[in-house]
């Protein structure tokens, strides 16, 4: 495992270098400018000079590219030009409100994905699969905005049972901030709980037909088992590859969800840093979530080696 | 962040239990049945009683956009927490009248070129330092400094002299006559002179004002606590607000319809009629008018260098359809900039254009065009868009067809203040509600020296000057303000289609919530009814 | 029913639906009873139904399967109408089953010990988790895997194939059912690791009197483990009775047709065999009739109008009368065995010319994947000739380097070490240009038709694609070699425009030998050309192969695993093992007197369709047919 | 060798040459229910013109006209805009886009798989290409790319098929990698054809079997991003329609006048069925 880890290595730093000059040149590319977001609305140009001046942004590109990567090795993530303090403190600050939506997000993905899968698959009643279609079919046709918005018309206007939107840590008070944090992941994880569902459908289907479901058939196992314990762990490893893929659609889709939900996240943040052109928020948020996808890559990989133990004898 | 969610009140009534029931259905494996609920009563109070003042009592502000520190001393569309931190000099009345704040008096010299102001002595920081004289005259001078981006910057620059007479007597000397400085006594909030720079990262702001800030948590919101040594007697009467961060209008909406939030100005009018209803909240609009919407002209690409064509542009639109469709009804359609209440404000002002798209056709005609093609520029948010496609039917109407150019805030404003912006631009501007000579010297679009439709005239650049320097009232001042009402609708390189006002929605029990000039938020008054 | 009847089925019919919604009837009124104790075979070719049969016995048929009339009596309950909770407590504690393909039949991700004791718990056995660990490490334990007890946590590909077909059967034991069925158990094996197999089936029969009921489409099989044998054609039983008798003096002119197909490892070198021509009967297309008809040399006229039932046939001269039935309308009434086939023809072939390949210790090795980079030596200093006109047959076990070797041969895979002669040429490293004349001339046929045919393309467009990769011809001279070559192998110029789905295997083979001899190469490099065949067609493909030699000259490598097909068509034979030759020498030398031990092993394990003891030297007998 | 498939094996049946799988997969039940629904979104995009009784840009002071309002049978938008009109041309603009931007985007990753296929080295990088594109966050890079570039069609169309690039690169990597090692293709290849032409002649046509599914699956994911573009405002350009503006435009009235999103939401729905039915049915016929 950790020779898997090592040999990954080079190439997970080579795609966060590629991936720091990309964010650094898409965002210089970008029009609009830090120093005119932040001089207001009517702002002169002695005061666009003056932000300038102050924020190094007259430096030539190189020196401010590499300032930025300094600064990462050093550990100091830079300032925040716009929306006030550091940018290592804002990026916690959301991280935890993220780290939060997108994980009950992909506890939500899962137990739904595998209901759907598994019914999908085996329900033997037409309505159920008919449900699970419907369900399934919605989940990905209705857009996370609307979705959103008619969750909390049910569960917070109408049935008064949900709070609306806004966050509450868990680390201070976990019984009202699951209740924050019930819709928002809803409204996140459906979308890919769809796709996951389909997915493992697809996966226990091909597993029930293969020979070895049949052996255990014939010996007298019952089909429950034969469903969790031979079909399921077989259509497992290819579904895990897919969550790794989605855990960074769900970070991606944040951006929506967090935003219909006032979450506090890094979603919220990133749009926010972008709208202003805050430089180093923006570059430093992206290069975490690129590393936060390589590393979710890697993870997944040796889940899915420990899941199938023909990849841990090769 | 700790208290942004009121606590659950002990009894159990039938909805909380039906709420609980619900919320226990659906927390099934997070074993939360019965715990705290997260949805609160509208609005928490202290102890039970009457309908008049009382002490107690939280109340949560929905805020559309976070607080942005660096932008303390500039107006920015979030400037509410301003007055609760901090206080300033003076207040106008509707009617533009000054009233005491942290200045109980002031006297003008005869030729309006010093004032001498007289300032509380019983007031004291959060940190417990008493304010002077000396924090009035760093409030100036930090204005002062271009890097503030303070929209009254020329104002405060016009102040050249500080004579302290005592730490509670200030004499400001002025370069010259100005008729806005209460504008700025309105705007300028008074801070701490030794943590302005913590204030700007946003780690301490330490005010004068009725609340003292807790905590400020990005993305979130800012969390306030009364401040018990505030120099008005027995005020404020709450004893705790929180500013609650929901950027998404909907959003905005759902958490003020299930009572999450009690008190908001942001709710785009289109999202208002919703909210009309419902029995626990009032919505209150304010005339005094906190901005306008505009359609902007560049007056160098032709042929809108060409007067008629740009009036032409003025019949084409339909304020009052934009007003009731892209709006919710909320505001004043005008062609003049100024709100009802504005010593500037005619009726015939207002009414100088109306929609008349075959007058339109007619000018356009006469400048010689039977068809024009020209690219609009708006903000790429969902409420501007609506104004912006509102403005593309009714100029198509009048033969001229433009192309929408939806563009990020970021672009837009570099567009805006680098004189960039494209044929045709829509927008909203400030500065109308105080006195009329500021929005000249203050807000970019009219700005006579320098202004993104690079419109010049000597004969406004004239008026403008000289309404800013003569005395704010009387009937010379009257005429100049005419005056430039009258060049602004002659020349309509910014043509006002609707004066916005702030809409308050606040709970019905909410009581006492005023704003000022600036938005920024009053709650001195403010309490629950029980 | 008497007590000793364990199981019968009657009148047994299954139903499937294609995809075009027709219904196709791949089992047809099948009726047989098998006792305590007894081991009955089920043989046939693809198609025949007969392992549709043997998973309708507990109702296991896949897909759109289902039993359409008929009954499974299981000591008197009828397993046919019997509901899923009764079915599960037939399933593996009284009807064990064992599949054929032990690489999928086994959960990859369950180690061998969880496999069991899914088994075991599905009825019961065993109080707890430790016992029934105990009790799959005893099951392990019998059915021969070494240190059964550290195996149960090892995962299926750790085994090799013959100890998971043995995982398989420890499966099927340890409901301890009466009856194991066992759908081709050996077809994935090789032939040491199936006499293995085999054996064990065998024993277990004896030791713990489970019924054994074989489903195989191999005679050698029949012969060595069954004492009664049902033949199946078409979805029918066509013969039924004591496997020594069926097999020396067959009733049915399809049992009879399939014997003389099958290669006798005692035949001698450069004869032929006959093949039953034509190919097996599309069952969605059946009518009413003998469906062995169409092929069927002694078809009368009645064979075609009406189904013959299965009935007692009149006894023959050395039988006792009423042991086996046949259902064939002019077999109840004949009294004499099957006119005799004529024993294997002599070819005449030309003698081998001039050496045309020379091979000298060719090496490869693979680097396994992995961070270990495990390597394998495929090939470790092999050496041959090969003359103009001559047929080198290559044999070996899976995992030989047999594959290898032809992949080399064919430049498909470059060689480590050694050297490649071609007319004297060195061709070891052709250059880009000369390996395209190198490929001119040396080309090859695979072993899966399946496989080795690109499903998108037409057969057209298969066999022109080696002439339009070397230049030859233009379009129209294309199609022209196209209709020869097609013509050439046996299949019809109007073949050309259909994709390999719509061809049988055999046919497909015919596609694959066009395209290979398209180029006009000199050297034609067989790889298992035959083994994914089925009998009666194995026969018509080696035919082809020889008739081709003969008349372009053709030097053939001739890879497989059965002895007695490479004895037959070979000059000569190079015995492989390990990637290294370990025996050459003319075919019939090597197979009569052999050198080499291992090749000794392999002559031994190679089952003979009709046992020794019932058959007198073969070179003598009338071999029925 | 023998039977243990089910079916009589296939390729017995001389009598009809079996059907083209996709050909099969269309026809079947669950085909060719997908089918008429993606045909009946389609037509309706396509017949927009036609069918729609107003200019979808048209407004009026009508605003928030219910159902069944004589002369709109779908009623107004806020602006007054008839929404039968807006449901038509937008459904036009979403499917212009969908068709333009997924096979744009399966057209690069399959190059890049090709490219993949040359050399080990050219496979890493191009895997790291794919890890690098799936790492950004779609919609931060949509509003990246849509600042850039200004709005309009060509960023949702650039955005989607960037972010179908990888889908369709990585899946056609990988049955290259698979169908190299069949036989038919060391046939190929031993029959002497150029390692270009077993690629693309030979392999490609095999490997392609599971793209068709994932067209059919991406198309609905081009909608989806379509919509969630559309709101953050980096959309088509406005008055021009789109489901997803629509949609979100019809976000603020859901409570009030919810027969605003009615209309796309069932259209949307309706697509995204028929297309993963389709999926369905490829997959089960593929893999037969």
């Amino acid at each position: 495992m950790r020779g898997h880890v090592l040999r990954r290595l080079p190439s997970a730093l080579l795609i966060l270098f590629v991936a720091s000059l990309v964010i650094f040149a898409v965002l210089r590319l970008v029009p609009g400018d830090p120093a005119t977001s932040l001089a207001g609305p009517d702002a002169g140009p002695e005061t666009v000079a003056a932000i300038r001046e102050r924020l190094g942004l007259d430096d030539s590109l190189p020196s401010q590219y590499l300032h930025w990567i300094g600064g990462l090795l050093t550990g100091d993530l830079g300032p925040s030009y716009a929306i006030g303090g550091q940018s290592a403190d804002l990026i916690s600050d959301g991280l935890g409100a993220t780290v939060e939506l997108t994980a009950a997000a992909l506890l939500f993905v899962i137990a739904l994905g595998t209901a759907f899968g598994v019914l999908g698959a085996t329900a033997r009643r037409g309505w159920v699969r008919a449900a699970v279609r419907a369900l399934t079919t919605g989940a990905l046709a209705v857009p996370p905005f609307v979705t959103g918005v008619l969750l909390v018309l049910l569960f917070a206007v109408l049935l008064k049972v949900l709070p609306p939107g806004g966050h509450v840590s868990l680390l201070t008070a976990p019984d009202l901030a699951v209740q924050y944090l019930l819709l928002p992941a809803l409204c996140l994880a459906l979308p890919s709980a769809a796709v996951l569902g389909r997915y493992l459908k697809d996966g226990i289907e091909r597993a029930l037909a293969e020979d070895y479901v049949r052996t255990a058939t014939a010996a007298g196992v019952h089909p429950r088992r034969l469903l969790w314990r031979h079909a399921l762990p077989n259509a497992l490893p290819p579904a895990v590859t897919l969550l790794g893929m989605q855990t960074g659609h769900l970070l991606g889709g944040a951006v929506l969800v967090e935003a219909i939900f006032a979450w506090p996240g890094l979603g919220q943040l990133a749009e926010q840093a972008l709208t202003r052109r805050d430089y180093p928020v923006v570059q430093d948020l992206l290069l975490l979530l690129v590393t936060v996808f390589v590393v979710v890559q890697l993870i997944t990989d040796l889940v899915y080696a420990w899941l199938d133990p023909r990849i841990r004898w090769e | 962040m700790t208290e942004l969610y009121p606590s659950m009140p002990g009894r159990l009534s039938r909805r909380s239990a039906l709420r609980s029931a619900g919320g226990g259905a659906l927390l099934l494996g997070f074993g939360l049945a019965g715990c705290r609920s997260a949805v609160s009563e509208t609005g928490s109070a202290g102890q039970e009683g009457s309908a008049g003042p009382r002490r107690g009592g939280t109340v949560s502000v929905a805020i559309n956009s976070d607080f942005t520190p660096s932008l303390l001393f500039a107006q920015s569309s979030q400037s509410y927490q301003h007055r609760l931190i901090y206080n300033t000099l003076t207040r106008y009345d509707d009617r533009l009248t000054p009233h005491p704040e942290l200045a109980t008096s002031w006297d003008y010299a005869a030729d309006g070129r010093s004032i001498t102001l007289r300032l509380r002595s019983d007031v004291t920081f959060h940190d417990g330092r008493p304010f002077t004289a000396d924090d009035v005259i760093f409030a100036v001078k930090n204005l002062q400094n271009p890097a503030r981006a303070a929209q009254l910057r020329s104002t405060a620059a016009v102040i050249t002299g500080f004579d302290k007479r005592g730490d509670h007597e200030l004499v400001l000397r002025l370069a010259h006559r100005v008729n806005n400085l209460f504008d700025l006594f309105e705007f300028m909030i008074i801070t701490d002179r030794n943590s302005v720079e913590e204030a700007l990262k946003g780690t301490r702001l330490n005010g004068t004002g009725p609340f003292k800030l807790t905590k400020w948590s990005p993305g979130s919101g800012l969390s306030f606590v009364r401040n018990d040594a505030y120099w008005l007697k027995d005020r404020p009467y709450l004893d705790a607000v929180e500013f609650r961060v929901v950027s998404q209008a909907d959003a905005l909406v759902s958490s003020l319809r299930t009572g999450q939030s009690q008190l908001s100005f942001q709710v785009p009018g289109r999202n208002l009629a919703v909210l009309k209803d419902h029995p626990d909240l009032t919505i209150t609009p304010y005339d005094t008018g906190a901005g306008a919407t505009y359609l902007g002209v560049n007056t160098t690409i032709a042929p809108l260098n060409d007067r008629t064509v740009r009036q032409a542009l003025a019949y084409a639109v339909d304020r009052d359809r934009l007003l009731a469709q892209s709006l919710g009804g909320y505001g004043l359609a005008s062609a003049a900039p100024w709100p009802k209440s504005s010593p500037a404000f005619t009726e015939t002002g207002r009414t100088h254009y109306t929609h008349d798209p075959a007058n339109a056709r007619q000018l356009l005609k006469s400048a010689g065009h039977t068809r024009l093609d020209l690219p609009l520029l708006h903000l790429a948010l969902p409420g501007d868009t609506a104004v912006a496609e509102s403005l593309q039917y009714d100029l198509k109407q009048a033969g001229v067809h433009v192309t929408l150019q939806p563009t990020d805030p970021a672009t837009a404003q570099k567009n805006l203040i680098s004189q960039k912006m494209p044929a045709l631009w829509t927008m909203s501007h400030g500065f109308a509600q105080v006195q009329p000579s500021t929005l000249a010297v203050s807000a970019y679009p009219f700005n006579e020296a320098r202004n993104t439709s690079k419109f010049h005239s000597a004969e406004y650049t004239r008026v403008v000057q000289q309404a800013w320097t003569s005395p704010a009232t009387g009937a010379a001042a009257g005429r100049l303000r005419q005056e430039i009402s009258d060049i602004l609708l002659d020349e309509a390189f910014i043509i006002d289609l609707v004066i916005r006002g702030n809409v308050q929605i606040a709970a019905r029990r909410l009581h006492g919530v005023t704003l000022n000039k600036f938005s920024y938020l009053d709650l001195d008054h403010a309490y629950l009814a029980g | 029913m008497t007590a000793s009847e364990l199981l019968e089925v009657r009148g047994l019919d299954v139903e499937f639906t294609a995809p075009d919604g027709a219904a196709v009837r791949a089992v047809r009124d099948v009726s047989f009873t098998l006792r305590r104790g007894e081991t009955l075979a089920v043989v046939g070719e693809s198609g025949s139904g007969k392992s549709t049969t043997a998973l309708a016995l507990a109702r296991m048929l896949p897909g759109t399967g289902r039993i359409r009339a008929g009954q499974v009596l299981l000591d008197g309950q009828d397993l046919a109408t019997a509901g899923p909770q009764e079915l599960r407590q037939v399933r593996g504690a009284r009807i064990g089953m064992v599949f054929q393909d032990p690489m999928t039949a086994l959960n990859p991700v369950l180690t061998a010990g969880a496999h069991l004791d899914e088994a075991l718990r599905a009825h019961g056995r065993g109080r707890d988790k430790a016992a029934r660990r105990a009790r799959a490490a005893e099951l392990l334990d019998l059915v021969g895997i070494p240190d059964a007890g550290a195996r149960l946590d090892d995962h299926p590909h750790q085994f090799s194939g013959g100890q998971r077909q043995r995982i398989l059967i420890a499966m099927a034991l340890a409901g301890e059912p009466d009856v194991l069925v066992a759908d081709e158990p050996t077809t994935a094996l090789d032939a040491t690791v199936q006499d293995q197999i085999l054996t064990l089936l065998g024993d277990l029969n004896r030791r713990t009197g489970t019924a054994l009921l074989l489903i195989t489409h191999d005679m050698g099989v029949v012969a060595r483990s069954c004492a009664r044998v049902l033949v199946m054609y078409g979805g029918t039983v066509v013969e039924d009775g004591p496997t020594a008798e069926v097999l020396t003096r067959p009733r049915h002119p399809y049992t009879a047709g399939l014997l003389a197909a099958v290669p006798r490892l005692s035949a001698p070198s450069g004869t032929r065999l006959t093949g039953i021509p034509g190919a097996p009967p599309d069952l969605a297309r059946l009518t009413e009739g003998c469906a062995f008809a169409a092929r069927c040399a002694l078809a009368e006229d009645r064979c075609r109008t009406a189904t013959p039932p299965l009935a007692p046939t009149p006894a023959v001269p050395g039988e006792e009368s009423g042991t086996v039935r046949a259902a064939c309308w002019p077999a109840a009434e004949r009294h004499e065995p099957l006119p005799a086939a004529p024993p294997p023809v002599p070819i005449d072939r030309p003698r081998p010319g001039a050496v045309v390949l020379t091979a000298e210790k060719l090496g490869k090795t693979y680097r396994g994947r992995g961070r270990r980079g495990r390597t394998v030596t495929a090939l470790d200093g092999v050496s041959l000739t090969l003359a103009a006109g001559e047929t080198l047959g290559i044999v070996g076990e899976s995992g030989s380097g047999k594959s290898t070797l032809a992949r080399v041969l064919a430049h498909a895979h470059p060689s480590d070490s050694g050297t490649l002669r071609l007319g004297g040429r060195d061709v070891t490293r052709p250059a880009r240009r000369e390996l395209h004349t190198v490929r001119r001339s040396v080309q090859m046929v695979f072993q899966d038709p399946y496989a080795s045919l690109n499903p998108r393309m037409t057969a057209g467009e298969i066999i022109a694609e080696p002439l339009h990769a070397f230049g030859i011809g233009d379009r129209a001279g294309r199609a022209r070699r196209v209709e020869e070559l097609l013509l050439l192998v046996g299949l019809e110029p109007g073949a050309a425009h259909r994709r390999p789905r719509s061809f049988s295997g055999g046919q497909r083979q015919r596609i694959g030998i066009a395209r290979a001899l398209a180029p006009e190469p000199s050297v034609l490099v067989c790889d298992e050309p035959v083994s994914a065949l089925d009998v009666s067609v194995q026969a018509q493909i080696v035919g082809l192969l020889t008739d081709l030699q003969r008349d372009l000259g053709l030097a053939l490598i001739f890879i497989a695993h059965d002895l007695a097909v490479v004895r037959q068509v070979s000059h000569r034979i190079a015995v492989m093992h390990r990637g290294r030759i370990v025996e050459t020498g003319t075919a019939d030398e090597v197979c009569e007197n052999p050198a080499d031990p291992y090749t000794r092993a392999l002559l031994a394990a190679a089952p003979e369709p009709v046992p020794a003891a019932h058959l007198p030297r073969p070179r003598n007998t009338q071999v029925p047919a | 060798m023998t039977a243990t498939a089910p079916l009589p094996a296939t390729g017995k049946r001389p009598r009809t040459a079996p059907r083209h799988p996709y050909r099969a997969a269309l026809a079947s039940a669950r085909g060719r229910t997908g089918l008429v629904l993606v045909a009946l979104v389609v037509l309706a995009g396509l017949l927009a013109p036609l069918l729609a009784g107003h200019s979808p840009t048209d407004q009026s002071s009508q605003s928030l006209a219910p159902l069944g309002t004589p002369g709109h049978p779908l009623g107004t938008d806020d602006l007054g805009r008839d929404l039968l009109a807006r449901l038509l041309y937008g459904t036009r603009a979403d499917l212009g886009i969908i068709v333009l931007s997924v096979p744009l985007g399966a057209l690069l990753g399959c190059l890049f798989a090709l490219l993949a296929a040359v050399h080990p080295v050219l496979d890493t990088a191009v895997q790291r290409l794919f890890d690098l594109v799936l790492a950004f966050p779609g919609l931060i890079l949509a509003l990246a790319v849509t600042a850039i570039l200004g709005p309009g069609r060509l960023p949702v169309v650039l955005v989607i098929a960037l972010a179908e690039i990888p889908a369709f690169g990585r899946l056609l990597r990988g049955g290259i990698l698979v169908e190299r090692e069949r036989e038919y293709a060391t046939a190929a290849r031993v029959g002497g054809s150029s390692r270009i032409r077993v690629l693309t002649r030979h392999i490609l046509p095999n490997a392609a079997d599971p793209l068709v599914v994932q067209i059919a699956v991406s198309l609905t994911v081009a909608v989806f991003v379509e919509g969630a573009m559309s709101f953050l405002g980096v959309g088509v350009r406005p008055p021009q329609p789109t489901l997803g503006s629509v949609l979100s435009q019809s976000v603020p009235y859901l409570s009030d006048a919810p027969h605003f999103a009615a209309g796309p939401l069932i259209t949307v729905t309706a697509l995204v069925l028929g297309l993963s039915l389709i999926a369905e049915a490829l997959n089960r016929e593929i893999r037969r």
